[in-house]
């Protein structure tokens, strides 16, 4: 019923329509249809595999494997898993695949095929590196996605956009080549034990360590994954690269390759070094809250929008991290929830800033005030995913919060406690963006309508997926469920034994 | 009387280094060249020793080849440095440093 | 015998022989020489390529003298394509500068002779021979621009330099001779080391690497690299840097792996250290080149100590590794320098880095080929240099070399910012990046096919990497 | 009953998505018919359950929300009388201001988002009184904090309006903070986080862990109801449209936090520590907030204080273990500051929007129907004997004095004296406004005209005002605590107070006299004869007034030692920190290898003769390392 490489196609799909996107170099209405038309069907095919897939399996481990041979010298396959976890993310991936085009459609006029190229490129990146389970295609997927990103930063951004690109760049180069280091080195380890040199997830699981080197390949791990993410502190590049990147970047940026970092301490660093990462539980929780209150606590200073989403961003990874650290069912639930809620209420932020610049050509919050009175539709999307942001029940990131919260008050009651103050110091930035922006008299004058029926197209979905999953978030909580308590129970114990 | 093959390697040895040394320490081009043709004739002479020493004759026939090209390498030489001086009037090494970094 | 001996060197013959003809036609056809010249430079070429490529001679030739297994034919057919490569490069460069005469060609044809003896040398005659007469045709070529001083003052650094080097790598040969008592490469490295003979085999051995380190320009020898590639003219460049340093750096390779566990053992920590060394320097000078060509010279510097560090790795199976990534690096660097070329202007190289504001949209294709090349070199994917890095690292590591492989990976993360700044360069910034030179469509297809060759290998390595591990396996016993 | 339960909750919620659907496109009265009627609706709902309600303690599952691990979390309501009484008064509340509001929002453009959160609004409080999963309840508790946000900066082009907004659900969610501890204190203790589960399994709790979460759901209690010491939001509180004040800062999201307390009561009664700190914050709030409002000058920021004042009372008697005394209390609360906020919003609107009391006075002529209805609300809560104020307030009195510890009577001394005062600041408003010389401003001023439906929905409140207190009338006086029988059932609650009838007669007597002494002091200060010497005598310091005034200037304090620091602190973290430290380490280790760079490049220097001694260099130190090698291994 499933055509056999069928993850394949959903990867590169979007590939393949960037490239015939760069054919049309001159004419870039036909590059934007193009691009949406591959956008949307690989949404298409992901959504098929929903419906289609989980009445079959019922959510219960791998729902659509595919294992090729590659480089059978180095022992490396094409081998591509989805399960629950990831089947999210790609809908996702695709999902804001889609937005970023619309959002750049009258946003972006210069070198519009290759703009459409990057995006559609990096969606390929992205949605490789939530499928592939053989560590070296997964390490290629996590390069790959870098190298668009580049471009999209540095050709389409503002002003200092060149800096921040290369800044990105270096980061994420910094610590996903350590990570290689230590990718391979589990493999030689794990192929001189064996005598099969394997770089597959599931042969490489298990692999007894000693305890020296285990730590320091996880660190390895850690480092590329917590500055994907971005974890306190290496997120400094993080308020630039968003700062200076155009809108769809932004999406992108916030709303997947930052979920790249999470997923793959979930997938890979974790269950690949249970007992270490069971030692380092204290550093990533402190680490992850630490984030929240210093990111949370610096975006009230911001001057800048973009900036201060960008802030909020950290905080709300910081406590993904949090949950992850204290691995447990309801925890990993609620971070993998938590990364799709983040992924739409930033990206819709990111989307409404994008919007105002793009009417006023400023971001600077003193330029703005009194919103609301000329742009009421406008302000009310704006103040609903701000409340989603600071977690108000009944959207969002009430959901994925509260499980977090809960799951962590289990097992590190401090911890729990902390997140909950943390939550107060997101209310006050966001509060202040709102007073700042949207209330008052305008502070310049100036003119604009509210938003366009292409502006409520791009908003409405995200409204109502922030309220459906904010009060019935079962459709992508069961998905998580089966994998996430496969998690817990071969990781879970393993960390246990770890840490005593 | 003969000599011992120790010696001869020995020779070359000593021949070899008078000839490096004057490679790098001289900054005439011309200079350096001579240093040059000593060190190959240093090679050489160790060659013809060792080759005596292993009765084998595999090591003359590599100096003929040296020899050869020495020859060679003088003439390629030469023009460069011949072309050069006309070019900027001076066989100092050193003047050549229109590119560094 | 005698049939396999003829065949063993056919690829060589067709290459002697074009460079014969070309010599002759430019003496003998004064008016149609310019048009008879290429074709018959790129025939012997193909003829050299194809030759080494299909016919297999099925055992050592030329009394013993020169391998002919597959690991000799596969760098063979690598220096053809070379060769083809840097022919399509400098057709229009040579003539709208005016020297595509009967000498350039020729002699690239016999430098091309050279890089194929060299690697395949199995007796240090032959290696010696082969070592010169590259050496010679390359301070010809440098020099080919013969009213540029920039081109005179680096062939005469490089003519300096090469000699001195050509000096100790020659005693060298002498001092192994004089204590092994053999030719032959793999006799006299491999014999055991005794009492007597270990002062002057690592004193040999140490002669011959300086030799060897200043072609392959391993730090501290690499000084002359920036200045003579500056100087020659981009398509020589491209050759020099890609030919002569990959055909050193097998024969490199089948030293080490024919030396005996006892001399390795010696020679295996001042390889580390000059690759460590090699690594580092190579990286951190380029971060501060303003001019393009002298910041790919650093670059290659660097590529060399990557390839260093996985030759250490030789005895734990880590050749192919190097044999990958010696071949993707000469497909990077032939399309850094060959895009250089074709970007230039007819007056003058397009050298300073600011020149190339933009030229990621004037030229798309040709900025492409750079482009593509510089995230191969930087090792980004989807490209061959992604894979190549990659089989690098796995081969040092897997052989314990993890220190070694940190230095590198941090100095791979020091090399990342200057690709990226070329990259703002050609995309990110807008500015006049002036005339469009005139190439054929010849100069362009090779890019594209360097270019196609270097995202395939990125994508499905795999078929060559099983041909060099097979390759590899061969030479090793 | 399932189904009534589900209307009972949603309706105001179907209302709300209304407005803000279809609420721009539809005309001004249909926006007004539906806010109304979902509420009146809830309203009828309410009534019909409560009679239905035979069956005793009812649990109904409307939707299974979420669910990871062996965690669930439901929306779903637990029927017992408590919240019957409560969703009762709520909806009936609810329902006569939003009748109140279409008077008052005639002139308001936008009216469409006014009603979406008014009934918004009352679907969060219905929520919380029913709710019986604790996170469900968690939503209407978040719910209410944003639609008073919303609510209290509704007039937004005041910044100022904004800012209040602002500082309430700050200051709120600092409360809640604890409210989610408690949820996951509670998680953890019980594995189920369902409100019945855990009246019913309380007595299970350690007392430690009954202390730590009693004192938690205070502090929850505290953020939301606006005691000490969050309670700087409230009067800040009363930018916002008078309706909302009635409504939410005076009737139900205020009385949120105690009713958190009585619902939760059987975990709070396992905790000696923690009734005692909830009596002891309820004192001081109570008291606190009597003196700040004696010396308000507007009327709203008055009855604020006076909000703050009373739910210090319901506190007070929680903490003394009377949590029927508490909600006859906070049910008569609601009807009379309802009362009071809305007669004082018809006073401002015919006023033209003026808030200053010493600028009002002698309305009594002008506005008689609003003196009246003022002046039962006045009675009520000034606990004059024989209103329904007095009544509930006695049985909280005697419920402190009889406690059987000790220190309990030092809180009696404090309330009765709170009491005392509070009288006395309800006849100075009532005597100030109405009765005392006219302001010169209100002199020349033409009085706006009210909407009759503005004045005409007060009737019922000054109604019940007055007389809602006699469901409770104690046995001594012949009542039957006809309220007391009804919620006896809930858990941990203490329907009849045993006492000795001379203790009931002495408490109720000291309070009545106390009240009397009180309107009578204020007559001879503020009423309608001038008497200089006694206000001399009387009257304290300006400086003493400025404190009063200021609320202990406890507002300054935060801005002082918390606001601004942290402001402060944030841009220190941002630019010198983050931007500084952080950021400028990683920039300064990545621009020393440019540096490195430029220096290393120094070596090729371009001369020949450099680059050969780089040959000799190299083979000297190899050679050089080998002979090392050579000698040592």
């Amino acid at each position: 019923m499933i055509p056999a490489n069928l993850l394949s196609l959903i990867i590169f799909l979007p590939l393949l329509g960037g490239l015939v996107v760069l054919a049309f170099r001159r004419h870039p209405n036909p590059c934007r249809w193009i691009s949406l038309g591959t956008a949307s069907m690989d949404l298409f095919l992901i959504l098929s595999v929903y419906l289609l897939e989980i009445r079959v399996h019922q959510a219960g481990d791998w729902l659509i494997v595919e294992d090729t041979s590659w480089i059978e010298t180095l022992g490396i396959r094409y081998s591509l898993g989805l399960d629950g976890i990831s089947l999210l993310l790609i809908m996702l991936t695709s999902f804001l695949g889609i937005i970023v085009i619309l959002v750049s459609w009258t946003q972006v006029t210069s070198r519009v095929a290759l703009f459409h190229f990057f995006l559609l490129s990096m969606q390929t990146g992205v949605l490789g590196v939530f499928l592939a389970t053989d560590l070296f295609l997964f390490y290629l997927f996590w390069e790959l996605q870098v190298v668009p990103m580049f471009f999209i930063i540095g050709i389409w951004g503002h002003e200092k956009r060149i800096h921040a690109a290369v800044k990105f760049v270096l980061f994420s180069i910094t610590g996903s080549l350590l990570m290689l280091a230590a990718l391979i080195g589990i493999v030689v380890v794990h192929g001189s034990q064996t005598g099969h040199y394997s770089f597959s997830l599931f042969d490489l699981v298990g692999t007894s360590l000693s305890s020296n080197l285990e730590n320091w390949f996880f660190a390895a791990f850690l480092l590329a994954f917590a500055v994907k993410t971005p974890l306190f502190p290496v997120h400094t590049w993080l308020p630039d690269a968003h700062t200076e990147a155009p809108t769809a970047g932004s999406v992108i940026l916030a709303g997947l390759l930052l979920k790249t970092g999470t997923y793959a301490i979930l997938r890979f660093a974790f269950p690949l070094f249970p007992s270490a990462a069971g030692v380092a539980v204290p550093v990533l929780m402190v680490l992850g809250l630490s984030g929240v209150f210093y990111a949370s606590w610096i975006a009230l200073a911001q001057k800048d929008m973009k900036r201060l989403v960008a802030y909020s961003s950290i905080g709300h990874m910081g406590l993904i991290i949090v949950g992850v650290a204290a691995w447990n069912a309801m925890t990993l639930s609620g971070s993998v929830l938590q990364m799709i809620n983040h992924g739409l209420t930033t990206s819709a932020l990111f989307i409404l800033v994008g919007m105002l610049d793009e009417r006023v050509n400023s971001r600077q919050l003193s330029d703005y005030g009194g919103i609301w009175r000329k742009m009421p539709v406008f302000s009310g999307f704006f103040l609903l995913f701000c409340m989603s942001s600071l977690g108000l029940p009944g959207l969002n990131n009430f959901v994925g919060e509260i499980l977090i919260l809960l799951g962590t008050f289990k097992v590190q009651p401090a911890a729990a406690v902390i997140g909950f103050m943390g939550m107060v110091l997101v209310l006050i930035y966001v509060l202040r963006l709102i007073q700042d922006a949207f209330f008052g008299e305008p502070r310049t004058d100036w003119n604009v309508r509210d938003i366009t029926g292409r502006e409520a197209l791009i908003l409405v979905p995200f409204a109502l997926l922030v309220i459906l999953i904010g009060l019935y978030p079962h459709p992508f909580l069961d998905l998580v469920d089966g994998p996430v308590r496969n998690l817990v129970l071969e990781t879970g114990t393993a960390m246990n034994t770890g840490a005593m | 009387m003969t000599v011992s093959h120790g010696e001869v390697i020995m020779l070359g040895a000593v021949l070899f280094f008078m000839g490096a040394v004057c490679a790098v320490s001289r900054r005439n081009l011309i200079m350096i060249l001579i240093g040059v043709e000593v060190m190959l004739n240093a090679a050489g002479i160790a060659l013809t020793g060792a080759s005596l020493y292993w009765n084998a004759l595999d090591g003359q026939a590599f100096v003929l080849f040296i020899m050869a090209f020495a020859a060679a390498e003088v003439a390629v030489g030469l023009a460069l440095i011949v072309y050069s001086q006309r070019r900027t009037s001076s066989v100092n090494a050193d003047t050549y440093n229109l590119m560094k970094g | 015998m005698m049939d396999s001996g003829w065949l063993v060197i056919l690829p060589h013959i067709s290459l002697a022989a074009g460079g014969i003809l070309i010599f002759c036609a430019g003496a003998f056809m004064r008016r149609r020489a310019s048009d008879i010249i290429p074709v018959l430079a790129f025939a012997s070429a193909a003829c050299a390529g194809v030759s080494s490529a299909w016919i297999d001679p099925g055992g050592p030739g030329f009394l013993g003298m020169l391998d002919s297994g597959g690991f000799s034919r596969f760098f063979a057919v690598i220096f053809s394509l070379i060769t083809l490569m840097t022919l399509v490069f400098s057709h229009h460069y040579a003539r709208d500068r005016g020297f595509a005469g009967d000498e350039f060609y020729g002699v690239l044809l016999f430098a091309a002779l050279g890089m194929i003896l060299v690697a395949g040398a199995s007796h240090w005659l032959i290696f010696f021979l082969g070592l010169e007469l590259l050496s010679l045709s390359l301070y010809v070529l440098i020099a080919a621009r013969k009213n540029d001083p920039a081109s005179n003052e680096a062939a005469l650094k490089y003519f300096v330099m090469g000699s001195v080097a050509g000096g100790f790598l020659t005693f060298g040969i002498a001092v192994l001779y004089a204590v092994t008592g053999r030719m032959d490469i793999s006799a006299g490295l491999g014999s055991t080391m005794t009492a007597d003979n270990r002062a002057g085999l690592l004193l040999g051995l140490s002669l011959v690497m300086v030799g060897i380190g200043f072609k392959i320009s391993l730090v501290p020898f690499h000084l002359w690299t920036p200045d003579v590639y500056q100087g020659a003219p981009a398509p020589v460049t491209a050759f020099l840097s890609t030919g002569s340093k990959v055909a050193v750096f097998a024969a490199l390779l089948r030293f080490s792996l024919c030396s005996h566990e006892a001399v390795w053992a010696y020679m295996a920590p001042l390889f580390w250290g000059l690759a460590a060394l090699t690594m580092i320097v190579g990286n951190v000078t380029a971060l501060a080149q303003t001019h393009l060509k002298r910041l790919l010279a650093y670059s290659s510097i660097a590529q060399m100590g990557y390839v260093l560090m996985a030759l250490l790795a030789v005895k734990h199976g880590g050749a192919s590794a190097v044999v990958f990534y010696l071949a993707v690096y000469a497909l990077m660097d032939l399309g850094a320098f060959g895009a250089v070329a074709v970007l230039s202007g007819e007056d003058r190289e397009r050298d300073d880095l600011e020149d190339y504001r933009g030229m990621g949209y004037v030229h798309p294709w040709r900025a492409g080929l750079l482009a593509v090349c510089l995230f191969s070199l930087a090792g980004l994917p989807p490209t061959a240099g992604f894979i190549g890095k990659f089989v690098l690292f796995h081969a040092a590591i897997q052989a314990g070399y993890v220190a070694l492989a940190l230095v590198g990976i941090l100095a791979a993360i020091v090399s990342v910012y200057y690709y990226l700044r070329v990259m703002g360069i050609l995309y990110m910034r807008t500015g006049e990046c002036g005339i469009v030179p005139r190439t054929g469509i010849l100069g362009d297809g090779a890019g594209m096919m360097i270019l196609a060759l270097l995202l395939l290998l990125g994508i499905v390595p795999s078929p060559l990497l099983t041909a060099i591990s097979n390759i590899v396996s061969s030479l090793s016993h | 009953m399932r189904t009534i339960l589900f209307l009972l909750v949603f309706l105001p919620l179907a209302g709300a998505l209304f407005h803000i659907l279809a609420g721009r496109h539809v005309s001004r009265r249909v926006v007004e018919i539906v806010a109304c009627s979902s509420v009146a609706g809830s309203f009828f709902m309410a009534l019909s359950a409560l009679l239905a309600l035979k069956q005793g303690p009812l649990r109904v599952i409307f939707l299974r929300w979420f669910e990871a691990g062996d965690f669930h979390a439901a929306m779903d309501v637990y029927y017992d009388p408590l919240s019957a009484v409560m969703a009762l008064m709520v909806t009936f509340v609810s329902a006569l201001i939003h009748v109140y509001s279409v008077g008052y929002m005639r002139d308001d453009e936008d009216y469409a988002r006014f009603f979406f959160y008014l009934n918004l609004f009352v679907f969060c409080m219905l929520v919380i009184t029913l709710a019986d999963d604790l996170v469900f309840l968690f939503l209407g508790w978040e719910g209410v904090g944003f639609c008073s946000y919303a609510l209290i900066g509704f007039w937004y082009r005041d910044e100022a309006n904004a800012a209040a907004g602002r500082k309430a659900f700050l200051l709120t969610r600092l409360g809640d903070v604890a409210f989610g501890v408690a949820l996951g204190l509670v998680f953890v203790l019980f594995n189920r986080l369902s409100i019945s589960h855990v009246t019913t399994h309380a007595t299970e709790l350690t007392a430690a862990s009954a202390t730590v979460l009693g004192l938690l759901l205070l502090w929850a209690a505290v953020g939301k109801s606006a005691q000490l010491p969050l309670v700087v939001w409230l009067p800040d509180a009363m930018a916002g449209p008078t309706p909302v004040s009635a409504l939410i800062h005076a009737a139900t999201m205020v009385t949120a936090g105690v009713y958190l307390l009585m619902r939760l009561f059987p975990v709070v009664l396992m905790s000696e520590a923690a009734l005692s700190a909830i009596a002891v914050v309820g004192v001081l709030s109570a008291f606190y907030a009597a003196c700040a409002a004696l010396a308000q000058k507007d009327i709203k920021r008055v009855l604020a204080y006076s909000t703050i004042s009373q739910l210090g009372y319901m506190f007070l008697a929680v903490g003394a273990g009377d949590v029927i005394g508490s909600m006859s209390f906070l049910l008569s609360h609601a009807f009379y500051k309802a009362l009071l906020f809305l007669a004082a919003g018809c006073v401002i609107r015919a006023l033209h929007e003026e808030h200053d009391i010493f600028r009002m006075g002698g309305l009594r002529g002008r506005l008689p129907a609003v003196f009246f209805l003022f002046l039962a609300g006045v009675l009520s809560l000034g606990a004059i004997p024989g209103t329904g104020g007095f009544i509930n307030k006695d049985r909280i009195l005697v419920a402190v004095f009889s406690h059987p510890h000790g220190a309990f009577k030092i809180l009696w001394l404090a309330a009765v004296a709170t009491s005392f005062l509070t009288t006395l600041y309800a006849f100075r408003l009532l005597f100030v406004v109405f009765l005392g010389r006219s302001g010169q401003s209100v002199e020349q001023q033409e009085i706006h005209p009210i909407p009759a439906v503005m004045t005409r929905t007060l009737w019922p409140l000054a109604f019940l005002a007055l007389f809602a207190g006699f469901m409770n009338l104690p046995a001594v006086w012949g009542g039957e605590e006809w309220l007391a029988g009804f919620l006896g059932g809930v858990p941990g609650t203490v329907p009849h107070l045993h006492i000795s009838p001379g203790i009931e007669w002495f408490v109720a007597m000291s309070d009545g006299v106390v009240a009397l002494a009180a309107a009578a002091l204020a007559f001879v200060l503020y009423g309608p004869v001038e008497s200089t010497r006694w206000r001399a005598v009387f009257i304290p310091a300006q400086t003493v007034r400025d404190f009063f005034l200021s609320g202990f200037y406890l507002d300054r304090l935060y801005q002082a030692v918390l606001a601004r620091p942290y402001m402060e602190l944030a841009r220190i973290l941002w630019l010198k920190v983050d931007e500084g430290a952080l950021d400028g380490c990683i920039a300064a280790s990545s621009r020393t290898f440019p540096l490195l760079g430029s220096v290393l490049r120094l070596w090729t220097t371009g001369r020949i003769s450099t680059y050969l001694l780089g040959l000799l260099v190299g083979l000297t130190v190899m050679l050089g390392l080998l002979v090392i090698r050579f000698y040592a291994g």
